[in-house]
């Protein structure tokens, strides 16, 4: 049974009033009063919310005054606001208790305002008559006034001043626009109002609405809001943020109701304008609650927009417009809190919340949530948003949606990069009545994610068992790191037998690359002492992505999929020492990436027409990935680009690669093989998937896949390049991946069944090498300390094992015949031999040498030439690092040996869609229609001649000794430090003097311009905010003639 | 084509063949070389007394594994880039262990060598040794640029990878080469030849060990040898791959052993005209000169 | 100057709005159909003379109940800005007239008088509990002018205040339980129209209004008195 | 008439937002609001005054029966009751802040008060 929604009001005021009967010291009792009446009011809220939710019962007007609307005032309790009242009541019940020490400091008069804020919040988002919300509004304006003077921050009396400033101004016009509606309609129901319609009185329903939307603090007109965010205190900001602002969007959505669809535009255009803005001016915030600030007031555009869109919405306005809201008001609440327990103000005070490992998970959550991450309600809302756009065409303003949140997610993240890197000199206290805040947050942002994954009619991310079992290692992070890294492996390993024969062979490749190849690189893990906090969800919920991106068939499966690996794999680079800016830089890609691949989905979706149960045709909100094959022009080559765009930002095509070499070469020792062994596949399982559905493309007469062999032979080419030139030995490797991955793209761009099977050759050839180097490098790094290869050499004699592995890597990798690197090179021959295009050819052709070039340096710095005093005494890398690499050896030569286990599988399987081509396997010999190659035969031919001359040379020379490492003559000396004799450094100088033309940064300069663009852009809006409370009702009234003149000219 | 026990007699008697041409070749050219400047020369028989006196040798020291495996992989690297390509067309018995793999095989096998030298010197040590594979890779990755694209050009103009079919489509008189069917790809090559060769104007990554300290100080007696027959057999096995692609193959020793000679002379003839360049202009001129030729073959052909 | 020009320009828009409204407005010569319904059923329904204050108490009650509030907070900021300027006993009670001395000690009785008429009978004529809160109010500025350094009790002023909110509540929760709906005021009997004890629990809101509006004024104006200068 | 007194309002509220926008000093400031919701009062008003009619009060001169015919509309004169109130409130409020700044800042300037900005 529920309890009339009045009781909310009343217990409120009640309670308020009841303080007021105490005597003056009695505060703790007064302090019980508040909490008993605030958690009364939570409980009758949600009493609504699980009676709405589960009877999916109709609204339910409450009447007052025993007289029927429009003649006295009526309240009204649906969903929605049973929803809206649960998440105020809470909010304010939890801000109480947060800011508990203070309003038991100020006495019974602070608890009294709060509990009225908290009353006329529901009142607001209850009442059904206009004059009546504006009441309320103007008991929230003088509530807010109050308590913003809890803060310990002088600055906040000055902040509420000017609040008190421009609500005049809006509550002027809200008055003269009430009392004209009311004249025109004789009536101040708001459903009065709407059956009429605003088209009598236009004007003062302008009127009205704006004032209104001053409430939602709209750019520009929100200096005083920045203000009261930044000083106030963190308890009330958070209602503030989180109750205030979903209450009034609700208002203006019922205010809008009046309007009609006519000024949808309106509330479009305000919010797109607020979130783009809001985004870009948070971008050179170091204020932590100022940015938060910021970021609410571009939430609350967003939102605004999703209200303006609701036309075309339909039956998903609610969960969009909801989850939205949600994830928005919870995060925020939870990151202001948050934001209680951190002293310094600076962003990077952040810092000390490491201390305390649960924060940092509420910290996290709180960030995917406004980031609009799965598995959170902004996720399902984004997604259901994003394609209603597209399917109306409306692709400037999904493009700007899409360009505020990456904006969002840039600057969050940055923040979350500080918080993970930086080192704080607070510490952290955590009272209990600070901490139950700040975990109801997090507990609650999981329960929406839950219950928004069941609403959305699809698979609920938080169902999904490869999921379950990454998040399964929060709960496990009390273990030792050993114990978990065993349960990771077995997860791997059982996943892979569980589910292998359910996939065709293209994707049982990538399939053995992410689990098993997954599992052998975590071997390398169990050097890992302690607990290791934070590794294993992280890198779980990776391959849990990128198994799911294996299984989705629908768009809506492999988007989601995609975005968790993105996010698995930012936490997991973010681990690396130096990481913070490489992991910034790659989450803002790859989510850029992601945005767009989002966009194609949605583009795709709104003409890929399905059958609704009902055998009524209708626009498909997902759609079977392999119906991508059905688009039609002029849609599919656009949908061709976004996508495309989107899977090469993943392998770092050239132009969207800078990501890569630091966020892989900074990336800890075990993590640099997972993300560049196994990761980069997942951009071209993506890249394989979208060729062997859309195949060739052309737009404006540019054919796309051809582009794309041009621009996978530039990366091959400039990768490469800027490998050889790096000082770094994991930097070099991380430069070859781009190169390598060029390569990987060139192959299948050429569209051809060679092609493809010489794509796959490197799906699997890099993943072996490129984890082998990278664990090798990564073990010699841990050992000697650097990363520096001028600062290494000699060290054969002292790693031998490390050594064998990268000599092994490198052979294969150069495809220097008899490893399986050449098999990939024979198989690239006889793949351009049918392209229909030669130029880009030469690229490629230059850019084989030049990875011989880098390879050599890499061996050569670092185990040959002359062994540094400083490491006579070091080790063979531990044991754990080495036996992957062995692995990888033995699996090298045996792909040398026998390609065809794998390939002749995959072979067959090209030629479902590729026919021509195809290879012969018969016997040992494999041919093409040009030629043949016999792995078998090259390795022994080799074997024999090379152990032919080598026996003889040992056997010759079986007494020879080994002499001093000095014993050479250098320039008629004798040398004495080996530094002056290690050649190293500037290794290729020459090269640099003949090809450095083409290595400029070039790339980097032009993402660095369009960050300063932005930031600039961001300091410059800021200026506007000079801190003059009469300016700010300047921008309002500038606001209000704008909005009024751009209304008259639509 | 499989694999026959006979094959392996017969592929001693190709490197045995290819060896005591290579030796004689070598001095003959560097005789002419040498006459060219005005000087006398070394005898003919000259490597064969070096290559003796240096398997006669036994050296006590050694700088390491890799050290040791240099001369190895060079010698490997020769002897299998020989082996892996039919030498005599239309002949059994020289077409070797051909059966292996195709032009590709023989294109990237020639790295092997390169590969195990470099990895040989870097342990010695010796900065020098270092030095000089640096400027020596960097100029073979822009010299080998034309070649692979005129390589590329004569595939495409033949339809095929595999050496016999290339040999087979120019025979029938001298106009059917591809020196006269496809002349950029073959002028690209001969430029890309030039840089490959070791001789002047390319060869400014021997110098340090003409300084008399690089790996020859380093690499003596038995090593030093393993490494002089490699420069016996590879130039032959390289130019091998040069006759088969651009003048027509040989069908027999006698064709074979002339036309080696004149291209190897060609490279000794341009050797002694002009000066060394520094690596990074070597990689200009090809950059400048061959490439652009490289790519005319491709798009023309 | 500038930012004159520009608040000028932006008025100027302004002025243009209200102008369009102006020139667009005309008077209605019916009343609508919300007046009409208070003009017909009030009398009947609510038994209330003043139909300004059977909208104001009754139908538009919850606005009232919020009115009140924001007198409850504006009462309890202003409370608690003021309460760190701690008053200072010590300072000197400045001079003040004989006149007005005594004229207060005269005049409070009758203004306090006044202000219980005024509310009491907010449901028959002219008035209410606002008005009359107000008049009261005025009663303990006059005390404050003739004697500056009166203390009032804050207890009381509180005690008044929020009994007559919990009450004001609870009239509305038991519209809620014995009547149609919240604050509906025929909780109590409607009696004849024009009489004193009429209009069901309209006088009763009305005087507790009255009675928490002039305790929340003089609350403030306490307040302040209490303050030094700043 | 009804328009002269609603131009009037307008006027007055016009002149308060202008006083809001130009003067810096807050007491000002807060005076100037007091004068346009002083306006806002008189627009409500006049909206709802009907010529000829009289107050919305039920007593000799206006009986029951024909009340709809005889007093003018009751609703404009309850909500600018409630506007009135809350201005109070609201000003209240601006004077204990502007003593508020003053105690702490020394100063009523508003464009003085620009701590926190940006």
């Amino acid at each position: 049974m529920v309890i009339n929604a009045l009781h909310i009001l009343a217990t409120g005021l009640g309670a308020a009033f009841l303080t007021g009967l105490l005597d003056e010291k009695r505060n703790g009792l007064a302090f019980m009063i508040t909490l008993g009446a605030l958690a009364f009011m939570s409980a009758v809220s949600a009493g609504w919310l699980v009676l709405f939710a589960a009877t999916g019962a109709h609204p339910m007007d409450i009447q007052t005054a025993g007289t029927p609307p429009p003649f006295a005032i009526a309240l009204r309790m649906g969903l929605a606001e049973a929803a809206l009242l649960t998440l105020i009541n809470l909010a304010g019940l939890f801000a109480a208790m947060h800011m508990g020490e203070t309003l038991l400091a100020r006495g019974r008069r602070a608890m009294a305002v709060l509990l009225v804020m908290v009353m006329a919040l529901c009142g607001l988002v209850l009442t059904r008559d206009l004059f009546n919300l504006f009441v309320f509004f103007e008991l929230i304006v003088i509530a807010t006034g109050g308590l913003v003077l809890l803060s310990d921050d002088e600055r906040a009396v000055s902040a509420g001043f000017k609040y008190l400033i421009v609500s005049q101004f809006i509550s002027v016009l809200l008055l003269v626009g009430i009392v004209f509606g009311y004249h025109a309609t004789g009536t101040l129901n708001i459903d009065g109002m709407a059956e009429q319609g605003s088209g009598a009185f236009a004007l003062a329903f302008f009127l009205i609405l704006i004032a209104v939307a001053a409430e939602l603090k709209p750019f520009p007109a929100n200096g005083w809001a920045l203000d009261i965010y930044e000083s106030a205190h963190p308890g009330f900001a958070a209602l503030f943020s989180a109750a205030a602002a979903s209450a009034a969007l609700f208002a203006f959505d019922k205010v809008l109701a009046i309007g009609g669809a006519e000024w949808l535009p309106v509330a479009t255009g305000i919010g797109i304008v607020s979130f783009v803005a809001g985004n870009l001016l948070a971008l050179p915030q170091t204020n932590d609650r100022r940015l938060l600030g910021y970021s609410s007031i571009a939430q609350s555009g967003l939102i605004l927009v999703a209200i303006g869109q609701q036309d075309i919405l339909g039956e998903h306005y609610l969960f969009i417009a909801g989850g939205l809201l949600l994830s928005h008001a919870v995060a925020k609440a939870g990151l202001y809190w948050l934001s209680g327990f951190v002293a310094g103000r600076e962003l990077t005070d952040w810092a000390a919340l490491r201390q305390r490992p649960l924060l940092v998970l509420a910290f996290v959550t709180g960030i995917a949530m406004l980031s609009g991450l799965p598995p959170f309600p902004g996720f399902y809302a984004k997604w259901e948003l994003v394609h209603l756009l597209a399917n109306e065409g409306r692709l400037a303003l999904l493009g700007w949606i899409l360009f505020g949140a990456l904006v969002e997610a840039g600057y969050l993240f940055r923040w979350f990069g500080y918080a993970i890197k930086r080192e704080s000199a607070h510490t952290i206290d955590c009272p209990p009545d600070r901490v139950i805040p700040v975990i109801a947050a997090l507990l609650a942002g999981w329960a929406l994610g839950f219950a928004w994954g069941e609403l959305s009619g699809r698979s609920n991310l938080l169902l999904v068992l490869p999921l379950l079992f990454a998040l399964a290692f929060l709960l496990l992070e009390w273990a030792p790191a050993w114990l978990k890294n065993t349960l990771a492996i077995g997860g791997l390993s059982l996943y892979f037998l569980q589910t292998w024969q359910d996939y065709d062979p293209l994707r049982l490749i990538f399939l053995v690359i992410f689990t098993l190849g997954g599992a052998i690189i975590f071997l390398a893990s169990f050097h890992a002492h302690g607990r290791r906090i934070g590794f294993y969800p992280s890198a779980m919920t990776m391959f849990a992505g990128m198994v799911l991106l294996l299984q989705a068939t629908d768009s809506f499966g492999f988007f989601a999929a995609w975005e968790l690996l993105t996010i698995g794999s930012y936490f997991l680079i973010l681990r690396g020492k130096e990481s913070e800016p490489h992991a910034l830089s790659y989450i803002v890609f790859s989510l850029g990436g992601a945005f767009l691949i989002l966009a194609g989905f949605a583009i795709a979706a709104a003409s890929v027409v399905t059958l609704a149960p009902s055998g009524a045709v209708s626009p498909a909100p997902t759609f079977e990935i392999a119906s991508l094959a059905t688009l039609a022009q002029p849609v599919a080559p656009w949908v061709f680009l976004l996508l495309a765009i989107g899977f090469m930002t993943k392998t770092a095509a050239i132009g969207l690669h800078i990501w890569l070499p630091g966020a892989h070469a900074e990336a800890e020792t075990d993590v640099s093989p997972m993300v560049s062994g196994v990761l980069l596949k997942a951009g071209l399982y993506g890249l394989f998937v979208l060729l062997m559905s859309m195949g060739r493309q052309s737009l404006y007469g540019v054919d796309l896949v051809n582009l794309m062999l041009w621009i996978g032979a530039i990366t091959a080419l400039l990768g490469n390049l800027m490998a050889i030139f790096q000082e770094d030995a994991k930097r070099l490797l991380a430069y070859s991946s781009i190169g390598q991955m060029g390569y990987a793209l060139f192959g299948l761009a050429l569209m051809n069944h060679l092609g493809w099977l010489m794509a796959l050759m490197f799906v699997i050839n890099h993943y072996v090498y490129k984890s082998m180097l990278f664990l090798s490098v990564g073990g010699v790094a841990k050992r000697t300390g650097t990363r520096a290869m001028y600062q290494m050499g000699g060290l054969i004699t002292l790693m031998p094992l490390s050594f064998i592995a990268t000599l092994v890597g490198i052979i294969a990798m150069s495809g220097v015949p008899p490893l399986s690197g050449f098999g990939g090179r024979w198989i690239f021959y006889n793949a351009i031999m049918d392209a229909d295009t030669r130029l880009p050819m030469v690229l490629i052709f230059l850019s084989g040498p030049i990875a011989f070039l880098y390879l050599f340096r890499l061996i050569h710095t670092i185990f040959l030439g002359q062994l540094k005093d400083e490491h006579r005494r070091l080790k063979e890398a531990p044991l754990s690092i080495v036996l992957p690499q062995m692995i990888y050896v033995a699996i090298l030569i045996g792909v040398a040996i026998f390609p065809g286990l794998i390939l002749r599988r995959v072979d067959a399987y090209i030629s479902q869609f590729l026919p021509d081509g195809a290879l012969n396997w018969e016997g040992l010999t494999i041919t093409s229609q040009y030629g043949w190659w016999n792995p078998v035969a090259i390795m022994i031919v080799v074997a024999c001649i090379f152990l032919l001359i080598f026996g003889w040379l040992l056997f010759v020379n079986r007494k020879a000794q080994k002499v001093k490492q000095f014993n050479i003559v250098f320039s008629a000396e004798r040398p004495y430090r080996p530094e002056t004799t290690h050649f190293a450094w500037n290794f290729f100088a020459p090269y640099k003097k003949a090809m450095g033309f083409l290595v400029q940064p070039f790339v980097t300069r032009f993402w660095g311009a369009i960050t300063d663009l932005l930031h600039t852009a961001g300091d410059l809006g800021r200026r506007l905010y000079n801190g003059n409370g009469q300016i700010y009702a300047f921008h309002f009234l500038i606001f209000v003639v704008v909005v009024f003149v751009s209304q008259l000219g639509m | 084509m499989d694999f026959d026990w006979m094959k392996i007699p017969y592929a001693f008697l190709t490197v045995f063949i290819v060896v005591n041409y290579g030796f004689l070749m070598g001095a003959l050219i560097q005789k002419i070389g040498a006459r060219a400047g005005r000087r006398h020369g070394i005898p003919i028989w000259q490597y064969y007394l070096d290559v003796i006196k240096n398997y006669g040798l036994r050296t006590s020291i050694t700088h390491g594994v890799m050290f040791y495996l240099g001369p190895v992989f060079r010698l490997s690297g020769g002897v299998g880039l020989l082996l892996f390509m039919p030498v005599i067309y239309g002949s059994y018995m020289f077409s070797n262990f051909s059966f292996a793999g195709d032009l590709i095989l023989a294109l990237y096998f020639v790295f092997f060598g390169t590969l195990g030298m470099a990895l040989g010197a870097g342990e010695s040590g010796h900065p020098h040794a270092a030095i000089g594979v640096t400027r020596g890779l960097q100029q073979v990755s822009m010299a080998e640029l034309p070649f692979a694209m005129a390589v590329f050009s004569v595939a495409l103009q033949y339809q095929t990878l595999s050496i016999t079919e290339i040999v087979a489509a120019q025979q029938g008189g001298m106009m059917n080469w591809t020196l006269f069917t496809n002349p950029i790809a073959v002028a690209a090559a001969m430029l890309a030849f030039l840089g490959s060769m070791m001789r002047p104007p390319f060869d400014v990554f021997i110098a340090p060990q003409e300084i008399p300290i690089g790996p020859p100080t380093e690499y003596h007696s038995s090593y030093l040898a393993l490494m002089q027959t490699n420069r016996a057999i590879f130039p032959v096995a390289k130019i091998v791959i040069y006759m088969n692609l651009f003048f027509g193959g040989a069908g027999s020793w006698p064709e074979l052993f002339v036309k080696v000679f004149f291209l190897y002379l060609f490279s000794a003839f341009v050797g002694v005209c002009f000066p060394r360049f520094r690596v990074e202009q070597s990689i200009r001129f090809f950059l400048v000169w061959a490439v652009p030729l490289g790519v005319l073959s491709i798009m023309v052909v | 100057m500038v930012k004159r020009l520009v608040a000028l320009a932006l008025l100027a828009v302004f002025g243009l709005v209200f102008a369009t409204l102006l020139t667009g407005y005309a008077p209605d010569a019916e009343l609508n159909q919300t007046a009409r319904y208070y003009a017909e059923r009030t009398a009947a329904d609510l038994g209330a003379a003043n139909i300004v204050t059977a909208i104001i108490v009754t139908y538009r009650g919850l606005d009232t109940l919020g009115e009140v509030t924001v007198l409850f907070l504006a009462a309890a900021i202003v409370g608690l800005v003021l309460a760190e300027g701690a008053h200072d006993r010590s300072r000197m009670r400045p001079p003040v007239g004989e006149l007005l001395t005594t004229g207060t000690r005269f005049l409070v009785p009758m203004i306090l008088l006044l202000g219980a008429y005024v509310f009491v009978n907010g449901h028959l004529t002219p008035g209410g509990g606002f008005q009359g809160g107000a008049i009261i109010a005025s009663a303990v500025l006059l005390m404050l002018l003739a004697d500056p350094l009166r203390h009032f009790s804050h207890r009381l002023i509180s005690a008044i205040e929020s009994l007559a909110g919990i009450l004001y509540v609870a009239i509305g929760i038991a519209g809620l339980f014995l009547a149609g709906g919240f604050l509906d005021n025929r909780i109590l009997p409607l009696g004849n129209l024009g009489e004193l004890a009429s209009a069901g629990a309209i006088p009763l809101i009305y005087s507790l209004i009255g009675l928490k509006v002039g305790a929340e004024f003089s609350s403030m104006l306490a307040s302040l008195s209490e303050t030094e200068e700043p | 008439m009804v328009h002269v007194v609603m131009a009037t309002g307008f006027l007055l509220i016009l002149i308060g937002f202008y006083g809001a926008l130009t003067h810096r000093n807050l007491l000002r400031m807060i005076v100037a609001f007091t004068v346009a919701d002083t306006g806002v009062n008189v627009v409500i008003v006049s909206v709802g005054h009907m010529r000829g009619r009289s107050a919305p009060i039920l007593d000799r001169a206006v009986a029951a029966a024909d009340a709809v015919q005889r007093i003018i509309d009751p609703v404009p004169q309850a909500l600018v009751l409630t506007a009135i109130v809350i201005g109070v409130g609201v000003t209240a409020l601006m004077l204990a802040y502007a003593w508020r700044i003053y105690r702490q800042h020394r100063t009523l300037d508003i464009a003085r008060l620009t701590a926190l900005k940006g």
